[in-house]
């Protein structure tokens, strides 16, 4: 009887990491092309042409940076804390925090604020309102266990609800109530606005982003605190044996993880909303940061890289519908994505597991074979 | 595709600048942004539909495209047009005002158009319309239609467009049932199937049995129906969905403006910068179908105040005209100017339920 | 005060609560395997997808129906291959099937969308007594789906805890080491009540779809229904009876903001009500993280936690 | 590669009633069992005697059909049976108690009972379930409460609600890993009254143990296992200490060990007065006063379970204890931190897990104690790793190298390595945890060599072993620990092998 197993590999040989993505990216390709075929869609000519959306041009590449640049924060805010072990699924209702917390302190604050400080003034208030979102999850979790997964979770529920308050279910400050049509937000003062580079959305936000991708590695890979943070996910045990507080350790991630969500938050307001805006900012964006950390599994460096191919997929999702003849609509970009995760997902096993095919010999004939007599 | 950018070499030199000929040269590119999906069976579907208006007026002179489902606020999907050559751009919901001011700000070459907002620029205009008056004469259907007295009436947003609907709805009621009340219930929601049939369904089970609405679900019909009781929907032609409770509705029909506002682009190279507001007398604002139950002699009454309205001889909104609290709002004989209609923030004497959180 | 309109509210909350209960009950036996289910709105979405087609282009309510739970049930199965079988992250995954079910559901229904709901589940009037006061349009004006699922809820909850596969259920939720000790196979149990997670999400979608939603929309027929069956799932400390019951106080704390505004008082605000369930399940999980409550309460002590035999 | 005396599957009378022959199972890099055949009779206790890692666990998990061999074949009654699961060995009446409890902790006694009884009604009866769980535990005299929750049970008792599943799944092949590591030694004489009781009933026994004394006691036959070989097996009657030590080794070993010089202690380094622990109801420890001088050794002898682990983690600081107060050279500890800080090394019991971190490198392992400050330098961390892997002789693929990957002896070194000749200064006080267990002789003697050496630069060490020679051998005082009290103090002048052990079983 021949029987396949799969057997944690000893050694995981270099090549494994590039060719599992590789080949999981191709099926998933392989998989949704299945799907045009099925609805008349060339899938070639859907891939060519999402292809050129997103990264075949300047445009389409600027486009890509502007869309990939909160997903990097919301990235980082889950691969930050998923390295060891914690799963910050709120990352949507931290970005909407920090959104709240940056146009109002930009509303309050920058009108009469150089641009630097306005811009510092920003990102600061969204990393505020993101870890002040993330306060019961963390607490709950450092003190006493309470699984974060769920109450981060909860808090997405909550924040959609508030953010829907603010701007459509009451005169709260961020509404404009100059406004004569349908409910608005306030637009921030011009100095908080962040500044267009090359005749694109591009803005601080971006240079900022990669920066922050940089300190969140250095943080992992060179620090005392992130050390502790992988003897923490590894072994909370060794942990308490060195003298490492969990407590604290967990609690400063998750509040750091929320904050980096948050910055998204400042991100959208100071470089594309301008005002706090429900509609504008429900894109998915902290979700979507969990699928970039697990893509990059974990790795700050490697959030970069698929924060900015999923937000080439997004980007071409949006312009792809423009596209004449294939009558292509928005959410081919969204099940892409999901294919492409799963295939991701399920194809993570093969970089740290083989296949194995095992041939076990019939019971009779190995008895045979040993000879026994009967 | 590529083709399109080679030029025949006969006619390369008499195809210059002139990008608005319309004769021969490359057609006029036209965009439109939803905010919902085409498919929502009422205000981007109308839009929609407009579109399919327009594509099937000027054929191969132009080349048409949508992006659906666009969040508000957001500048890119407008950029982005303009950057695939778009001549004429309409944007079709309130929260794409300032996005569309600062690309059309920065891009004079291209001209745009955006629905239910005020803010202009010379290449920026705005097209809206009189809802009211088809509302009015949905308030007559649902005046005489009613036994109890008791109309429901399920709003979304607090806005002047909404209190409008509901103020112009009610003075109809009246004038066929000067006993008549509007009950309002907020739903704070443009489309969601589920809340608007709840929100529905407390005012059937308060008692009401017509039911108004002024959202994209046909969710309040449902309800209607299964209380046994009448509805009029709005946007579209919303009949197919529960007949036997349908009574009318107040309806769009774009198409008219966007074939004039293309036209004068493509014909005369003028782009409009106006704020348009339309009317039954031009076509933008309906009446949709009426249903089984609504009586002739309702209908007669109906056609004959809308013949009024469309010759100008009648205004939905004359005084006098009180607020809920009683006090005169529109003095006897007058009517309010346009401003006035834009920014109405009083639900008038007849109307229970608040304006929340203004 | 209008006591008629209080008590249509209440009838109309158990319509409201039924797909959310369903699919709640459906993540509960799903998580009692001890896989995590993160993945129930995709599986929803997918459901009332399927099933709208289905009725579409066939026009009978009931293959509709089965066609919507297949489909959650094919999703489920989806999610056992990568989660059981693959061994991946089942956090990360839940969150992926999200994504592939909306996106396919939006890319599948898209000729559909707006589409006036073909066939309709109907109320079913129990031989007249739907007209009795109070109790009459509570119980008895109901379609027959929320019968079946009132019915399911108290069958599941007997399978549960009353049943020989029950407490290989739990046993294998709580420890799959000792279920496997003791002969019972691990993989299929999480199987079984994976895709019976997929199919009663499925239902739940369907039954939106059918019995709810006037028209198929892509954006909103689900709408967040599964992310709300998963606060139930917590909120009920995984018990399909307090998730019904759950379901149907959810459902009137959202419906009531409307008798609210009819009945003209002005307490509680909106916003309130809209936050309260999610608020509530903070409150349940902070209370029932303290070491004597976990030991009876609480998650699946397994749940989220791949399991093979001869790995350590 | 098995010995003569090994036995054959055979027919006939005095048939075996289970036996595997020519069992190879292979682990990702490790060949678990190669070549093993063993059999076992009926109504005998058939011990498997082994180090760690000698397969001892996998064979018997072969045995019950956990694993499944990549080679060889089980026999049942002489017959050849293929078993692919647990479920599978149920079926043939063969039980296996794990080294580690399966029992579901919320559950009752009974339900994790009749757990996978496929004899069970479709529906749970639960009053005639209790009954029917009480009647089986008491035909073999284990009292159990079949409505008590497992996390509300002792050690003890949750191993009697393992035998008792397995008795009422009608097994008559029982398999008890390791049944005695975790027990009192009244909890092990209770066992294996049960075990003799089991025999006495025609059910046949297969104990797992590394431990040589009751071994003895209690086997009819012994198997001894080496790196997954066979390498001998032998009748009660003809057991020998020394033989088995040999066989499980592998080499002749001294069980009387290499004696040390005794040190020249000075002034008390480590003071603890009045050290109580108490978690919920139970007291591990009560009211230690306990006091190691600079340059000596402190063992620590104790049936393991008796408070040994609460005392190493309070002396190093990782455990706050409920009262009293533990002093370093005057300084008082009150964190792992301030501990390390007053210059103290500690290895503690279990090294994969928490002396060491599983999935991090060697280099990455040596930071683990080491002073910290804001940046962690693990290009640094890779030179140490490299110098220890060379100085200690480590068999490691390189500092690189995951922890998890180390055969357990090596790990044992890297631990201790880190611990004693580590940060550049010599430790003051050193707190060791069964430094040597489960190590083979060369890694035994260069540990003991460590901590003699730590002696000699004036450290003051506690040595807590479970191994009492290693103790004698070792010591300059000892003091033995039993339930949670010091039961015993003496010199090792003075030390009396049959008062240790005496006070070591509670016996006054
Ligand atoms: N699940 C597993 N995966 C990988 N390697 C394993 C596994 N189980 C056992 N091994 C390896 O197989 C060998 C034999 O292990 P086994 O657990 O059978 O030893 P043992 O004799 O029971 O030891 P102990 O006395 O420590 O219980 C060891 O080298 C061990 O590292
Ligand atoms: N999980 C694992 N993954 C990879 N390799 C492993 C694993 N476990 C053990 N090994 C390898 O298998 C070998 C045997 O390990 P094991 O723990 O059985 O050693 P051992 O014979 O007990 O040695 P020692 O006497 O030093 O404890 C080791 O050298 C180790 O490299
Ligand atoms: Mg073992
Ligand atoms: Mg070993």
């Amino acid at each position: 009887m021949i029987v396949v197993r799969l057997e944690r590999r000893v050694a995981t040989p270099r090549w494994i990491g590039v060719a599992v993505p590789v080949a999981s990216v191709f099926a998933a390709l392989v998989l949704a092309g299945v799907f045009f075929v099925l609805t008349d869609r060339p899938p070639l000519t859907v891939y060519s042409e999402m292809f050129d959306a997103a990264f075949g041009d300047v445009q389409g590449v600027k486009n890509t940076l502007v869309s990939a640049t909160p997903l990097v924060f919301t990235g980082l805010a889950a691969a930050f804390a998923m390295r060891m072990g914690l799963y910050n699924i709120g990352g949507e209702g931290q970005l909407y925090a920090g959104a709240i917390a940056a146009a109002g302190a930009a509303l309050l604050w920058t009108a009469d604020l150089s641009t630097p400080i306005a811009i510092a003034v920003v990102f600061v208030a969204g990393a505020v309102g993101g870890m002040a979102w993330m306060l019961v999850p963390a607490l709950a979790r450092a003190l006493l266990g309470t699984s974060e997964i769920v109450t981060t979770l909860m808090m997405v529920l909550v924040a959609d609800v508030v953010l829907d308050y603010l701007i459509s279910g009451s005169t709260s400050y961020w509404r404009d109530p100059l406004t004569i049509g349908f409910p608005q937000g306030k637009e921030i003062p011009d100095a908080a606005q962040f500044t267009r580079w090359f005749d694109a959305r591009i803005t601080v936000a971006l240079p900022i982003a990669i920066v922050t991708a940089a300190i969140v590695w250095f943080v992992r890979n060179r620090t005392s605190f992130g050390y502790g943070q992988d003897v923490i996910g590894d072994a909370p045990h060794a942990a308490r044996y060195a003298g490492i507080s969990e407590r604290r350790t967990v609690l400063v991630t998750l509040l750091v993880s929320g904050a980096l969500a948050g910055m998204a938050g400042a991100a959208e307001i100071g470089g594309r909303i301008y005002k706090l805006e429900p509609s504008s900012l429900r894109l998915g964006l902290g979700f979507t940061g969990i699928v970039i950390a697990a893509l990059a599994r974990s790795n700050a460096l490697g959030v970069l890289v698929a924060a900015f191919f999923l937000g080439g997929l997004r980007n071409a999702g949006q312009s792809v519908q423009a596209v004449a003849d294939l009558d292509l609509p928005k959410s081919v970009a969204l099940m892409l994505e999901g294919f492409i995760l799963l295939c991701f997902l399920g194809g993570q096993v093969f970089s740290t597991h083989r296949l194995r095919i095992v041939r076990r010999e019939p019971a009779r004939r190995a008895r045979a074979s040993a000879g026994a007599s009967s | 595709g590529d083709d399109d950018k080679e030029t025949d070499p006969g006619t390369a030199t008499t195809d210059g600048a002139e990008t608005t000929d319309g004769s021969g040269g490359e057609p006029l590119k036209v965009a439109f942004v939803y905010v919902g999906p085409v498919g929502d069976a009422g205000w981007t579907k109308k839009h929609d539909d407009g579109r399919k208006a327009l594509e099937a007026e000027f054929g191969d002179e132009i080349e048409v495209t949508f992006l659906e489902s666009v969040p508000e606020g957001d500048e890119q999907p407008f950029e982005t047009l303009v950057d695939e050559g778009n001549d004429l751009i309409f944007g079709t919901s309130f929260g794409y005002m300032d996005p569309m001011l600062a690309v059309a700000e920065a891009n004079p070459g291209v001209c745009f158009e955006h629905a239910t907002g005020y803010k202009t620029a010379d290449n920026m205009g705005t097209y809206f319309g009189a809802a009211e008056e088809a509302r009015y004469l949905s308030g007559i259907a649902a005046g005489h239609a009613t036994a109890s007295g008791q109309i429901g009436y399920v709003a979304a947003f607090p806005i002047p467009e909404v209190l409008r609907g509901i103020n112009a709805f009610t003075l109809g009621a009246q004038s066929v049932n000067p006993d008549a009340t509007v009950q309002v219930v907020w739903t704070s929601t443009w489309f969601d199937p589920e809340v608007e049939k709840q929100a529905a369904e407390s005012l059937t089970a308060a008692g009401a049995d017509v039911l108004a609405m002024h959202q994209d679900t046909p969710s309040t019909g449902e309800a209607a129906a299964e209380a046994d009781a009448k509805w009029l929907g709005y946007n579209d032609d919303m009949s197919s969905f529960q007949p036997e409770a349908w009574l009318t509705g107040p309806v769009w029909d774009w198409a008219p403006h966007y074939i004039e506002t293309t036209r004068r682009l493509l014909e005369d190279g003028d782009c409009r910068n106006d704020q348009y507001y339309g009317s039954m007398a031009d076509g933008m604002v309906g009446l949709a179908s009426y249903g089984d139950s609504m009586d002739q002699a309702w209908i007669d009454h109906i056609e004959q105040v809308k013949a009024t309205i469309i010759d100008g001889s009648f205004k939905p909104f004359t005084g006098p005209i009180n607020n809920q609290d009683g006090e005169e709002v529109v003095a006897d004989g007058e009517s309010p100017d346009l401003g006035a209609l834009l920014g109405m923030d009083y639900l008038v004497e007849g109307v229970i339920g608040d304006i929340p959180a203004s | 005060m209008n006591d008629n309109a209080w008590i249509i509210a209440i009838a109309a909350s158990i319509g409201a609560a039924i797909p959310i209960a369903l699919a709640a009950v459906g993540a509960i036996l799903h998580e009692r395997s001890g896989v995590l289910n993160l993945g129930v709105e995709g599986m929803m979405l997918i459901g009332a997808m399927a099933a709208f087609l289905a009725a579409d282009a066939w026009g009978n309510v009931w293959l509709a129906l089965v066609c919507g739970v297949l489909a959650g049930g094919a999703l489920g199965l989806l999610h056992g291959v990568i989660t059981i079988s693959l061994r991946a992250n089942q956090i990360v995954t839940g969150l992926a099937l999200v994504i592939f079910g909306t996106g396919l559901a939006k890319f599948l229904g898209e000729p559909v969308n707006g589409l006036k709901r073909p066939v309709k589940i109907d109320p079913l009037e129990v031989a007249g007594l739907g007209d009795l006061p109070i109790l009459g349009p509570v119980l008895f004006a109901q379609d027959v789906l929320v019968y079946a699922s009132i019915a399911l809820v108290v069958a599941v909850s007997l399978y549960i805890y009353r049943s020989r596969a029950g407490l290989a259920l739990r046993a294998v939720g709580e420890s799959p080491a000792a279920a496997d000790a003791q002969g019972i196979a691990v993989s299929r149990v999480r199987y079984v009540h994976v895709l019976a997670g997929g199919l009663l999400a499925g239902a739940g979608g369907a039954y939106q779809a059918l019995a709810r939603a006037p028209s198929w929309n892509q954006e909103y027929t689900i709408n967040g229904l599964g992310w709300i069956a998963l606060t139930l799932v917590v909120f009920s400390n995984w018990r399909p009876g307090r998730a019904l019951i759950g379901a149907v106080v959810f459902g009137f704390a959202l419906r009531s903001q409307f008798t609210f505004q009819t009945e003209g008082i002005d307490f509680p605000p909106q916003v309130w009500l809209q936050m309260a369930p999610y608020l509530l399940t903070i409150l349940v999980l902070i209370v029932t993280s303290s070491p004597g409550a976990r030991r009876r309460l609480g998650a699946p002590a397994a749940l989220g936690v791949p399991y093979s035999r001869d790995e350590r | 590669m098995t010995d003569d005396t090994t036995v054959r599957p055979d027919s006939g009378p005095g048939a075996p009633v289970l036996a595997a022959t020519g069992v190879v199972k292979r682990f990702p890099g490790v060949v678990a069992l190669d070549d093993v055949d063993v059999d076992l009779r009926a109504g005998e206790v058939h011990t498997l005697l082994g180090e760690n890692g000698a397969g001892k666990s996998t064979l018997a998990s072969v045995l019950c059909g956990a694993y499944q061999p990549e080679v060889g074949t089980v026999f049942r009654h002489g017959r050849p049976v293929e078993l692919r699961s647990p479920r599978d060995g149920l079926a043939h009446g063969i039980a296996m108690v794990h080294q580690h409890f399966r029992l579901v902790e919320r559950f009752t006694v009974s339900e994790n009972v009749v757990l996978g009884d496929p004899q069970l009604g479709r529906w749970l009866a639960r009053g005639a379930i209790d009954d029917r769980v009480a009647s089986v535990a008491e035909t073999f005299g284990l009292p159990v409460d079949p409505r008590a929750r497992i996390h509300d049970l002792s050690v003890g008792q949750r191993q009697r609600v393992e035998i008792v599943k397995a008795l009422y799944r009608g097994a008559d092949v029982l398999l008890l890993d390791d049944p005695t590591a975790d027990l009192t030694p009244q909890e092990t004489e209770a066992l294996f009254v049960t075990v003799r009781a089991m025999t006495a009933a025609g059910k046949s026994v297969v104990f797992i143990s590394h431990k040589l004394g009751e071994v003895v006691e209690i086997s009819d036959r012994v198997t001894v296992m080496r790196g997954g070989v066979v390498t001998g097996q032998v009748a009660r009657v003809d057991a020998d200490r020394h033989e088995l030590a040999r066989l499980m080794v592998g080499r002749d070993i001294d069980l009387d060990a290499q004696q040390f010089a005794a040190g020249s202690p000075g002034s008390p380094c480590l003071i603890a007065k009045g050290v109580t622990v108490r978690d919920g109801e139970q007291t591990a420890l009560d009211a230690i006063d306990l006091e190691v001088r600079a340059g000596e050794i402190v063992g620590v002898a104790g049936v393991s379970g008796n408070g040994q682990r609460e005392l190493a983690d309070v002396l190093a600081g990782v455990l706050a204890p409920t009262s009293g107060v533990v002093e370093v050279n005057g300084q008082p500890i009150r964190s792992a931190r301030a501990a390390r800080a007053a210059g103290v090394a500690y290895v503690p019991e279990e090294r994969l897990g928490t002396g060491l971190a599983p999935s991090l490198t060697i280099g990455e392992n040596l930071l683990l104690t080491r002073r910290r400050g804001a940046l962690v330098s693990r290009s640094a961390a890779r030179r140490d790793a490299r110098e220890i892997i060379a100085r200690f002789e480590v068999k490691a693929p390189g500092p690189d190298a995951r922890c998890r990957v180390l055969s357990g002896g090596n790990a044992q070194k890297v631990l201790v390595a880190r611990e004693l000749a580590g940060d550049g200064q010599a430790p003051k006080v050193v707190v060791a945890s069964a430094p040597t267990r489960g190590l083979d002789v060369g890694a035994i003697e260069q540990v003991r060599a460590l901590l003699d050496d730590a002696r000699r630069n004036g450290a003051g060490v506690l040595l807590i072993s479970e191994d009492l020679d290693e103790v004698l051998a070792m010591a300059d005082r000892i003091v033995v620990l039993y339930r949670g009290r010091i039961s015993l103090e003496a010199d090792r002048a003075s030390a009396d092998r049959g008062a240790i052990g005496r006070a070591m079983a509670g016996i006054a």
